[in-house]
């Protein structure tokens, strides 16, 4: 079962990871993706997320789901943060621990392609000159499509 | 029918949520955004751009054909930008 | 320029991240790869892994070079141990780190298949039977394949 | 010439790495490895299956037809399994 936290505080991978692991020999992968707040045109001083409460939780436990049946993986973590962060802070991490190593690659690159596509969550940017809602990339909706062409 | 907004969308409408009650005639998430239109200005900025539009039932993604109740939490807003 | 350790102990990879990272705000996406020792018969004592001091991190640099011209990454990071290993240890850490999280994900896959078929490491290992050398496998082999076909 | 030998190839041999003078007739890795099997049963229980070694010289990986110099660092060990 995918572990799933919706947080304002920040992670620390290191401990994520060795709690996911415990003493459990029979991984031999293990995949980390973090996101972090980009400053793009270097004027970028703070973002804001905001998310759906509720969904949020049901949204990314749906889809952590689906990875781990796919990919059999032995353990999968997904934790996103909401609230004020500034430019370099961590917004999002995935872990995917599996026996092989291409499967632990696949399953976070899905993780995250779902996450940036389905997840209920907006990115306020904060400029000098006022507060912007991001915009929707085409490429993540492209990159869905990657994984139904699979199925 | 309770109704909850996120990111421009709240801000257009300028709440985070509200009751309403679902008019008889309104049977589709289409439906019940052209009713929301036709009330006023406000609700006609924030939501009559549909390919703009994102909605949720129930806290699950949904198309503009699925149907719609009073019984439904029906959540509008643009298109996602996490992770 | 990427960062190569060829060593006998052990490494944190939130450490890691921190240096890596450092105050930049120019990278959107990090990804990290943890191979662990895998005792896959549940009879495993420990792996020891025998190296070539000198063209280890030689070929390890070869190689992370090319993966960083050809995603363009931001910063890269290669760990790997030698030495005595007991099931469950960390084997090799790759950390890649980029704008976007595609270019992240595919460098650090990219990395991996080249140090399984590249590196010049041997795995030796210890059961209740005594000492057995690993054998290279196909899939790793193949594994290669797709990236000279994409270029 | 320097020979390094790693993994089963060195157990095989008996020793991590030895000086050898490459005679004049051996021009390649392929030739090489024909000129060790050819001193005793020691060397060719290790090099013999040349499908199963690999060859790197001066630390770099070759092939068979690669030539081969006196002053080279030459190694031989099975296919890597690292990672």
């Amino acid at each position: 079962m995918a572990s799933i936290s919706v947080q304002e505080t920040d992670f620390d991978i290191a401990a994520e990871i060795a709690t996911l692991k415990g003493d459990r020999t029979d991984m031999g992968a293990i995949v980390t993706f973090t996101g972090t707040v980009r400053d793009i045109a270097g004027d970028l001083q703070a973002m804001t997320l905001e998310h759906y409460p509720g969904m949020t939780e049901k949204e990314i436990a749906r889809v952590a789901e689906e990875a781990e049946k796919r990919w059999s993986l032995v353990e999968c973590r997904v934790i996103h943060r909401y609230g004020k962060l500034l430019p370099g802070d961590n917004i999002v991490l995935v872990i995917t621990m599996s026996a092989h190593r291409h499967a632990a690659f696949e399953a976070a690159d899905f993780l995250m392609d779902f996450l940036k596509s389905r997840a209920p969550f907006w990115k306020l940017e904060e400029t000098n000159k006022g507060g912007q809602w991001v915009d929707a990339k085409e490429s993540d909706a492209d990159a869905l499509k990657r994984w139904e062409q699979l199925q | 029918m309770q109704l909850v907004y996120f990111a421009w969308v709240k801000e257009r409408i300028g709440k985070s949520e509200e009751e309403m009650h679902l008019p008889g005639d309104v049977r589709t998430v289409d439906e019940l955004i052209d009713h929301l239109i036709s009330i006023n200005d406000i609700y006609r900025a924030a939501l009559n751009d549909k390919a703009a539009i994102r909605v949720a039932i129930n806290q699950t993604h949904v198309g503009l054909d699925h149907p719609v109740t009073d019984a439904d939490e029906v959540a509008f807003f643009p298109p996602v930008t996490g992770g």
